[in-house]
C-alpha cells in the first residue's frame, strides 16, 4: 500500500504541472481554464492522499470544499468568458490587448 | 519660552497663516515681517547665548545622560519606542549659521519683492517653508530630527525652482532632487545602521547604546565602540559624507547645483547660495568628524584632494561661463571647495577659515546673486555679451556690486580674504597628511602623492584665488565697463532705495568683517576648538601632540595652531 | 489535530460578540439585495449607498467597541490580534470609501446598484475574514468570496470594452494563482497534518506530529522540510498574484487600466491588506520551524527585490496614470515584502520573548506601512476620479491653475508615496522608516539600499507628476481632452461625502506621519479591553 | 492485483490530463477533462474514500463539467484552437521549466517521503471501528464542528458566484435596454 501514497503525490504533482503548461499554453479562455481545474484536482488529489497516509479525517471535509469553490469559480468565470465573448466574438486568451500603456 | 522651537516653527506656520488670511498684494509685507520678526528672535537668542566657550552641562536623552555643550536645549519625546525626540540646541557653529540664515532671509523676501509676479502667496510660502527647514537642520541635535529638516528642505525648493524658475527649470529641478535624495537616502541607512551599532566596551564587554541622540552618540564615541574603528564607521561615514557633500557641493557631485541656480528665480539662489550650502559644510563638521574621528583622519587626503579639484575646477569653469549666474554657481563650488580644504587641514587656523568662509560666501555670494536677480530684473537677460558699460547708467549699482565682486574674490581687507587666507594658511600644515606621511611613508598618503610638501596643497589652492579673482574682474568689467554697445541698456533705471539697501547692508558686512575680524573670529574660535577636540579623540593626532616631534620641520607652526593640546 | 478526534457530543467554543462585525457585514450585503428588489431603480440608488456605507460604518464601531476578542476565537479560525483588526478596520475603511464614491459611478454607467454594493459587502466581509483567519481553508474561500466579487466588481461596467478584458485578466490569473494557492495548502497540510495555523505553529515548534497507530501506539512523525517548503513556496506563490508582487504583476496594470477606479482603488488597497494580513501569519507560524528561514529567505528576497526594482523601472516609462500607480503598486507590494523577509529571519536571530517583541514591531512596521499605502492610495485615487482624469496624463497638465485643491491633495499623495528620502513627516515617509529600519536591525543593510535606491527612481515618476500638474503651462480651455467624452469630471460640487474622506485622507497623511504612534497604539486600545 | 490497477489508473489518468493539454478541440479538450476526473474519483475509491470519489463524479465530472461544455456549445467554440500556439518560443521554455520543476519536486518526494512512519489507511479504520460510525457521519460532524466556519463562508461563495453569474452574464442594462458598447478611452 505504501508506494501508492508516493505515487499519488508525484501523480498530483505531475496533474499539476500539467495544469500549469495548459494555462501557459492554451489560447482559448476555456481550456485555459479547465487546466486550472485540472490543478484544482490535482491538489485535491494531494489533500486525499495526504489524509489517507496520515489517517486523518479532515483531508475529505477540505476536498468538499474545494470543490464548492472551484464550482463558484467556474460559474463566475464562465459568465465571464460569455461577457467578454460578448465583446470580441471570440475569447482567445493572446488576442486580448485593448489595454497597453 | 522655546526660544529655538520659536525660530524654527514661526517662518511656515506664520506663512501658512499669512497665505491663507491674507490678500494677495499683502502677503509680501506679511512674509517681510514674519522673517524680520525671525532675525529679531534669532538676535535676541544670541544675546542670550554665552558666547564665552565653556558652557556645558549635564543632559538627558531618553535613559541616557551625557555631558552637552548645547545651550538652550529643548527635549520632548517623540517617537518614544525608538528614543526619537525633539531635540534642539544650539552651540557657536550654528548660533553662527542660524544668525546668516535669518539675515539671508529677509533679503531672500525682499529680492522677490517686485520679481515675483504670479502666485506670490504660494511663493512666500514655500519661501518661509524653506526658512524652517534650514532653521530646523542647523538646530536640531537628534539625528533623525536632522534628517527630517535635511529633508524638508528639499520640497519647498523644488517648487521655488520648477514653478518660479526659468526656461530649463524642470530639468533642473529634477536633476537637483534625485541627486540630493539619493545622497539622502544613503544616509538614512547610515543613521538607522549606527543606532543599532552605537555602543561602547566596558570591561571588554559590548553595551549597546541605541540612540538618535547626537550627544549621546558623540559621548560614546569616545569611548571606542565599534562606531569608532576605522571598519566599523567607514560605511556610514561615506553615506553621511555623500549626502554632505551633495549639498556643499563637492566635485564629482556638484554638477546640480550650476543647473539649479540658473534656473532657480532670485530668491531661490539667494537662499541657495548663502545658506543652503553650508548646510553640508555644517554636516561634516557637526556629524562626520566627532562620530568618525578615526574615518576622517584616515580619509582626510582624499578630501584635501577633492577639494583642491573642486577649487581649481569650478575656477577654470567660471572663467568660460557667459551667463553671469551660472558664473557665480561655478565660484561658489570653487568657494566651498576651500571649506572642504579647511575643514580637512584639522588644525585650528585652517578650520576657523572655513567656518568664516562659509560665512562669507553666505555674505558675498548671496550679493552677487541679488545684483544678478537685479540685472535681470531690468534687462531679461544674463548673458555676458548684452551688458557693457553699465556702470554709465547705473553707478550705485556699478560701486556696490564692485564690493560684492572683491569681498568674493578675496581682496585684502575684505571678509573674503580672511577666511580664504586663514584656510590657506591652515592648509599648508594639513595636519593628517603630514601625520600619515611621518607614520607609513609608502602608505595611503604617499599614494595619495602627498609626502610632507603640504605647501604643495596650499599653492594648488592660492591658484582658485588667483582665477578668482580673474574671472570675477572679467565678469565685472564685461557688465560695467567699457562701451555701452546695447542701445536698450542705455535707459535702465538705476537702483531703488529697497534694493541699494540690501547690497549696501551686506556690503557694510563685507567691508566691518574685513577690517575687523577679531569679534568673529573670536565667537568662531569655540567651534573650532570644538570640532578639532572632537577628531582629536581616538585618532593619532592625540598622541601626536604628546609626542616630540622632530622629524617635520613645520612641525611648530601647526601644534601651536591646532588647539589640540587642550585636552577634552 | 484531528486523528485524535473524538467524536462525540462536541460545542465548539464561540465568542458571539466577535462575530458581529462580520454578521452585519453579511446582513448588509443580503439587505441591499433585498431593499433593490423592493424599490426600483431610482430608489435602490437612493437608499442602498447608504445602507452599505452605513453597515460599513457599523462594522467598523464594533471594532472600536472591542467586541472582537483580542485572540483567537471561534474554535481557533480565527485570530483578531491587534494586527488583524487594525487590518480589518483598514479594508473596512478602504471598501467604504467606495461606497462614497459608489453613487456617482452608478448613475453615470448605468450600473446595476444592487449589485454593486452587495458585492462591495460581501468583499469586504472576504477581505476581513482573511486578514484574522487563522485557518487555511477559511482563508482560502475567504480569499475566494472576495476575489469573486472583485471579479465582477472589475468588471460590473459591462458597457464598456475595456473593463471586460480587465475582468478577463484579472479572473484568469486570479484563478491561476488560487490553484497554486490550494496546492500549497494542501502540501502544508501534509506536513503539518492541519491546517489551524496556531496548531501549525506548534507541531513546527515541537517538529514531530503525534499520531495514533492501529493499537493506540503513538507515532511520533518528524515534519517533512520538503512539504513545509513546497506549501510555503506555492503559497507564496499564490499570495504574489494577489499582491502583484513582481514576476507576478501581469494583470495589475490592465486591471488598474481597465477596471473602474472605485474598484481599482479597492483592488490595490483592501485586497493587498488583506492579503498581506494574512502572509504575515502564515509566515509567522511557518517560522517556529527550524529550517525555514534559510530556505525561504531566499524567494521572498527575490521577490521583494526583483518588485521594487522592475516596478519602479517600469513605472518609469508608463504614459498613462493608472499603469504607473499599478506599476507602483507592484515596487510598493516589494517595500512591504521586506517586512515579510524580516519576519521570516528573525526566529533565526533570537527566541523568546525578545523574538515575539521582534515580531510585534515587524508587524506594526507593516501595519503602518499598509495603513500609509491605503490612505495615500485612497487621496490619489480618489484625487484622480473626482477630476475625471483617469489615466491621461494630459489631464494633470496644468492642474493646480483650474482645480488648486484636488491638485495639491494630488501632490500630498505622490509626496507620501515617494516616502523616504525626500518627505519625511508624512505617513509613507514613516512606513517606509519603520519597515527598513527593522530590515537594517536584523542585518539586510543591502536589502535597505537597495529599497531606498528603488524609492529615489520612484521618486522620478511621482515628482512627474507632481511636475505635470504644477509646472507644465496651464491647458487651453480648447484644448481640454475630457470634454464630452465619459472621462468627463465628476462634479463633486455636490458631494459633501467626497471632499470629506479626501480631506480625511490628506489629514491623516500628516497625523500618522507625525505621530505614527498613534495609529499603532489604536491597535493596542482595540485589543485590550478586549472579551479574552 | 492491486498494483495492476493502480499503475493502470496512473497511466490513465496521466494520458487523459495530457489530453487536455494536447487536444486542440475544446469539446475533446473537456471531455478528456472528464475522465481524469473520473481517474481521480477511482483513485479516492481506491484510498476508500468512497464519499469523496462519489461527490468527485457528481460535482466534478458531473456539474461543472457540464457547465463547461454548456460554454462551449453556447459560444460555439468547437473550431480547433489555430496552431499558433508553438510559434512562441517562451512557451517552450516556460514548459521546459515546469517539467524541471516536475522532476525536482518528484525526487524530492521520493527522497524526503517518510512512509514507513505513516500509519496509512490501517490507522483510519481502527478510527472507523472505534467510533463505530460511517463515514458520511463523521464527515459532516467534522463540518458543523471544526468546520463550521468554512461551511458558512462557503454559502457565502456561492452566493457571491450567483450574483457575479447574473450581472456578468445578462444581456440587459438596468433600463432593460441591450447593453451597447462605449467607445471609451478608459474604463470609469
Amino acid at each position: 500500500m505504501e508506494p501508492v501514497f508516493q505515487a499519488n503525490l508525484i501523480l498530483s504533482t505531475l496533474l499539476f504541472t500539467i495544469g500549469v503548461l495548459g494555462v501557459m499554453w492554451k489560447r482559448n479562455a476555456i481550456s485555459l481554464f479547465m487546466s486550472v481545474e485540472l490543478m484544482l484536482n490535482a491538489a485535491n488529489l494531494a489533500f486525499v492522499t495526504f489524509a489517507f497516509q496520515l489517517g486523518l479525517l479532515s483531508g475529505g471535509i477540505l476536498v468538499l470544499f474545494i470543490m464548492t469553490v472551484a464550482a463558484a469559480e467556474a460559474g463566475v468565470g464562465l459568465a465571464i468568458f460569455i461577457a467578454l465573448f460578448r465583446v470580441h466574438r471570440h475569447i482567445r486568451v493572446d488576442e486580448q490587448d485593448m489595454l497597453r500603456g | 519660552m522655546p526660544l529655538l522651537t520659536l525660530i524654527i516653527a514661526i517662518p511656515a506656520v506664520l506663512g501658512l497663516v499669512a497665505c491663507l488670511l491674507l490678500p494677495q498684494r499683502l502677503v509680501k509685507y506679511g512674509a517681510l515681517a514674519i522673517v524680520l520678526l525671525d532675525l529679531a528672535l534669532v538676535i535676541f537668542a544670541a544675546g542670550r547665548f554665552d558666547w564665552s566657550g565653556d558652557y556645558q552641562r549635564e543632559v538627558a536623552a531618553f535613559e541616557h545622560t551625557v555631558p552637552s555643550h548645547f545651550q538652550m536645549r529643548e527635549y520632548v519625546p517623540w517617537i518614544e519606542p525608538f528614543r526619537i525626540s525633539w531635540t534642539v540646541g544650539v552651540d557657536h557653529l550654528s548660533m553662527l549659521m542660524i544668525l546668516l540664515t535669518a539675515a539671508i532671509g529677509v533679503f531672500a523676501v525682499l529680492c522677490s519683492w517686485s520679481s515675483i509676479k504670479k502666485r506670490e502667496k504660494e511663493f512666500y510660502f514655500f519661501l518661509l517653508v524653506l526658512q524652517t527647514g534650514i532653521m530646523g537642520t542647523f538646530l536640531a541635535i537628534d539625528m533623525f530630527l536632522f534628517y527630517i529638516f535635511w529633508e524638508l528642505m528639499l520640497i519647498p525648493l523644488y517648487f521655488l525652482i520648477g514653478i518660479w524658475g526659468s526656461k530649463n527649470r524642470i530639468f533642473a529641478t529634477m536633476k537637483f532632487v534625485l541627486y540630493t535624495l539619493a545622497g539622502s537616502v544613503l544616509m538614512l541607512v547610515a543613521l538607522i545602521w549606527m543606532y543599532y551599532t552605537n555602543g561602547y566596551y566596558e570591561n571588554g564587554v559590548f553595551q549597546q547604546v541605541k540612540t538618535y541622540s547626537f550627544e549621546v552618540m558623540a559621548h560614546t564615541q569616545g569611548e571606542a565602540g565599534p562606531l569608532g574603528s576605522f571598519r566599523g564607521a567607514i560605511w556610514p561615514f561615506l553615506a553621511l559624507f555623500v549626502a554632505f557633500a551633495v549639498k556643499i557641493p563637492l566635485f564629482p557631485l556638484h554638477t546640480w547645483l550650476p543647473d539649479a541656480h540658473t534656473e532657480a528665480p532670485t530668491a531661490g539662489s539667494v537662499i541657495l547660495a548663502g545658506v543652503l550650502l553650508k548646510t553640508g559644510g555644517y554636516g561634516i563638521i557637526r556629524f562626520c568628524l566627532p562620530l568618525f574621528p578615526d574615518v576622517a583622519f584616515a580619509l582626510a587626503p582624499v578630501c584635501t584632494w577633492l577639494a583642491i579639484i573642486a577649487i581649481i575646477y569650478g575656477a577654470m569653469t567660471a572663467i568660460v561661463q557667459t551667463d553671469v549666474k551660472r558664473l557665480v554657481a561655478y565660484s561658489s563650488v570653487s568657494h566651498m571647495g576651500f571649506v572642504v580644504l579647511g575643514i580637512f587641514s584639522f588644525n585650528a587656523q585652517a578650520m576657523s577659515g572655513a567656518i568664516l568662509t562659509m560665512i562669507n560666501h553666505g555674505i558675498s555670494t548671496s550679493g552677487l546673486f541679488l545684483a544678478v536677480g537685479m540685472l535681470y530684473e531690468r534687462t531679461h537677460t544674463r548673458e555676458m555679451s548684452n551688458f557693457g558699460g553699465l556702470s554709465r547708467n547705473l553707478p550705485i549699482f556699478a560701486a556696490l556690486t564692485m564690493v560684492m565682486v572683491l569681498s568674493s574674490a578675496g581682496l585684502p581687507g575684505l571678509n573674503g580674504f580672511i577666511g580664504e587666507f586663514n584656510v590657506l594658511l591652515g592648509s599648508m600644515s594639513n595636519v593628517p597628511i603630514m601625520i600619515q606621511a611621518h607614520e607609513n611613508p609608502a602608505g595611503f598618503a604617499a599614494a595619495m602623492g602627498m609626502v610632507e610638501y603640504t605647501w604643495f596643497i596650499a599653492a594648488l589652492a592660492a591658484t582658485g584665488v588667483i582665477l578668482g579673482a580673474v574671472y570675477l574682474l572679467i565678469m565685472y568689467q564685461r557688465t560695467f565697463f567699457g562701451k555701452l554697445d546695447e542701445a536698450r541698456n542705455g535707459s535702465l533705471r538705476d537702483l531703488v532705495p529697497r534694493e541699494w539697501g540690501q547690497l549696501a547692508v551686506l556690503s557694510v558686512a563685507a567691508v566691518w568683517i574685513g577690517l575687523f575680524p577679531r569679534p568673529v573670529l573670536n565667537a568662531i574660535q569655540p567651534a573650532t576648538e570644538r570640532a578639532l577636540q572632537s577628531v582629536a579623540i581616538g585618532t593619532p593626532l592625540a598622541q601626536w601632540d604628546e609626542e616630540s616631534v622632530t622629524t617635520v620641520d613645520v612641525q611648530v607652526e601647526w601644534a601651536d595652531a591646532s588647539g589640540v593640546s587642550k585636552k577634552p | 489535530m484531528d486523528s485524535s478526534l473524538p467524536v462525540q457530543a462536541y460545542v465548539p467554543e464561540i465568542h458571539p460578540t466577535g462575530l458581529i462585525p462580520f454578521l452585519l457585514l453579511l446582513l448588509g450585503g443580503i439587505a441591499c439585495l433585498v431593499v433593490d428588489a423592493a424599490t426600483g431603480k431610482e430608489g435602490s440608488r437612493r437608499y442602498l449607498p447608504w445602507i452599505a456605507g452605513g453597515t460599513l460604518l457599523a462594522s467598523i464601531t464594533c471594532f472600536f467597541l472591542r467586541l472582537v476578542p483580542g485572540e483567537v476565537f471561534l474554535e481557533d479560525t480565527f485570530r483578531a490580534d491587534a494586527f488583524g483588526q487594525l487590518a480589518s478596520i483598514i479594508i473596512l475603511a478602504s471598501t467604504f470609501v467606495m461606497t462614497t464614491m459608489g453613487p456617482s459611478l452608478v448613475r453615470r454607467r448605468n450600473l446595476p446598484s444592487g449589485e454593486f454594493y452587495t458585492l462591495i459587502l460581501f468583499a469586504s466581509l472576504g477581505m476581513t475574514l482573511l486578514a484574522i483567519s487563522n485557518e487555511l481553508l477559511t482563508a482560502f474561500i475567504s480569499l475566494e468570496v472576495f476575489a469573486l466579487s472583485l471579479y465582477v466588481l472589475v468588471g460590473i461596467d459591462r458597457r464598456s470594452r475595456k473593463a471586460a478584458e480587465a475582468c478577463f485578466k484579472y479572473f484568469v490569473l486570479g484563478a491561476f494563482a488560487s490553484a497554486f494557492l490550494v496546492f500549497g495548502i494542501a502540501f502544508l497540510y501534509g506536513a503539518a497534518h492541519t491546517t489551524f495555523l496556531t496548531e501549525m505553529a506548534e507541531v513546527f515548534r515541537q517538529g514531530y506530529v503525534e499520531s495514533v497507530g492501529p493499537e493506540g501506539a503513538v507515532t511520533e512523525i518528524p515534519v517533512n522540510t520538503m512539504y513545509v517548503f513546497v506549501g510555503f513556496a506555492f503559497m507564496f506563490v499564490g499570495i504574489c498574484f494577489k499582491l502583484s508582487l513582481a514576476p507576478f504583476h501581469m494583470w495589475a496594470p490592465d486591471v488598474y487600466q481597465g477596471g473602474n477606479m472605485p474598484a481599482v482603488m479597492v483592488v490595490a488597497t483592501a485586497s493587498k491588506v488583506a492579503a498581506f494580513a494574512f502572509l504575515v501569519h502564515l509566515v509567522e507560524a511557518l517560522s517556529y520551524w527550524q529550517g525555514f528561514a534559510s530556505g525561504a529567505v531566499y524567494i521572498v528576497t527575490a521577490v521583494a527585490v526583483v518588485s521594487m526594482l522592475w516596478g519602479n523601472l517600469a513605472a518609469l516609462v508608463q504614459t498613462n496614470f493608472r499603469r504607473m500607480m499599478a506599476f507602483s503598486s507592484v515596487a510598493h507590494s516589494g517595500y512591504m515584502t521586506v517586512g515579510i523577509l524580516v519576519l521570516v529571519a528573525l526566529p533565526g536571530l533570537m527566541s523568546g520573548a525578545e523574538l515575539e517583541a521582534g515580531q510585534l514591531l515587524i508587524r506594526q512596521a507593516v501595519i503602518l506601512y499598509m495603513a500609509g499605502y491605503t490612505v495615500m492610495n485612497i487621496l490619489a485615487f480618489g484625487v484622480a476620479y473626482y477630476i475625471g482624469g483617469g489615466g491621461h496624463m494630459a489631464a494633470y497638465r496644468g492642474l493646480v491653475y483650474r482645480r488648486p485643491l484636488p491638485a495639491a491633495g494630488m501632490a500630498i499623495a505622490m509626496f507620501s508615496l515617494v516616502g523616504i528620502g525626500f518627505t519625511p513627516p508624512t505617513i509613507g515617509f514613516m512606513g517606509k522608516f519603520y519597515i527598513f529600519k527593522e530590515a537594517v536591525q536584523v542585518g539586510f543593510v543591502g536589502i535597505a539600499v537597495i529599497a531606498l535606491l528603488a524609492s529615489v527612481i520612484s521618486a522620478f515618476y511621482y515628482l512627474n507628476l507632481v511636475v505635470t500638474m504644477f509646472m507644465r503651462a496651464e491647458t487651453k480651455p480648447a484644448e481640454a481632452p475630457l470634454a464630452g467624452t465619459p472621462e468627463a469630471p465628476v462634479q463633486v460640487g455636490g458631494e459633501l461625502l467626497a471632499r470629506v474622506v479626501l480631506v480625511t485622507a490628506c489629514v491623516l497623511i500628516f497625523v500618522f506621519g507625525i505621530f505614527p504612534q498613534l495609529f499603532i497604539g489604536l491597535g493596542e486600545t482595540l485589543v485590550n479591553g478586549a472579551v479574552r | 492485483m492491486f498494483l495492476l490497477i493502480y499503475s493502470t489508473l496512473f497511466a490513465l489518468t496521466v494520458v487523459f490530463a495530457l489530453g487536455v493539454l494536447v487536444f486542440r478541440n475544446t469539446v475533446k479538450s473537456a471531455i478528456s477533462l472528464v475522465f481524469t476526473m473520473l481517474c481521480i474519483a477511482a483513485n479516492y475509491l481506491l484510498m476508500r474514500q468512497e464519499f469523496v470519489a462519489f461527490i468527485q463524479v457528481i460535482v466534478y465530472a458531473g456539474a461543472i463539467m457540464v457547465v463547461f461544455l454548456f460554454v462551449i456549445m453556447l459560444l460555439n467554440l468547437r473550431e480547433p484552437e489555430s496552431p499558433a500556439w508553438y510559434l512562441r518560443g517562451m512557451r517552450y521554455w516556460g514548459g521546459a521549466l515546469a517539467f524541471l520543476f516536475f522532476f525536482v519536486l518528484a525526487w524530492g518526494i521520493q527522497v524526503f517521503s517518510v512512509a514507513d512512519l505513516t500509519p496509512g489507511a490501517a490507522a483510519l479504520e481502527e478510527l472507523r471501528r472505534e467510533s463505530g460510525q460511517a463515514e458520511v457521519t463523521q464527515l459532516a460532524t467534522l463540518m458543523v464542528t471544526r468546520y463550521i466556519v468554512p461551511f458558512l463562508l462557503t454559502s457565502v461563495l456561492l452566493l457571491v458566484a450567483v450574483i457575479g453569474a447574473i450581472v456578468m452574464a445578462r444581456r440587459k442594462d438596468e433600463d432593460g435596454r441591450d447593453i451597447t458598447f462605449d467607445e471609451d478611452e478608459e474604463g470609469a
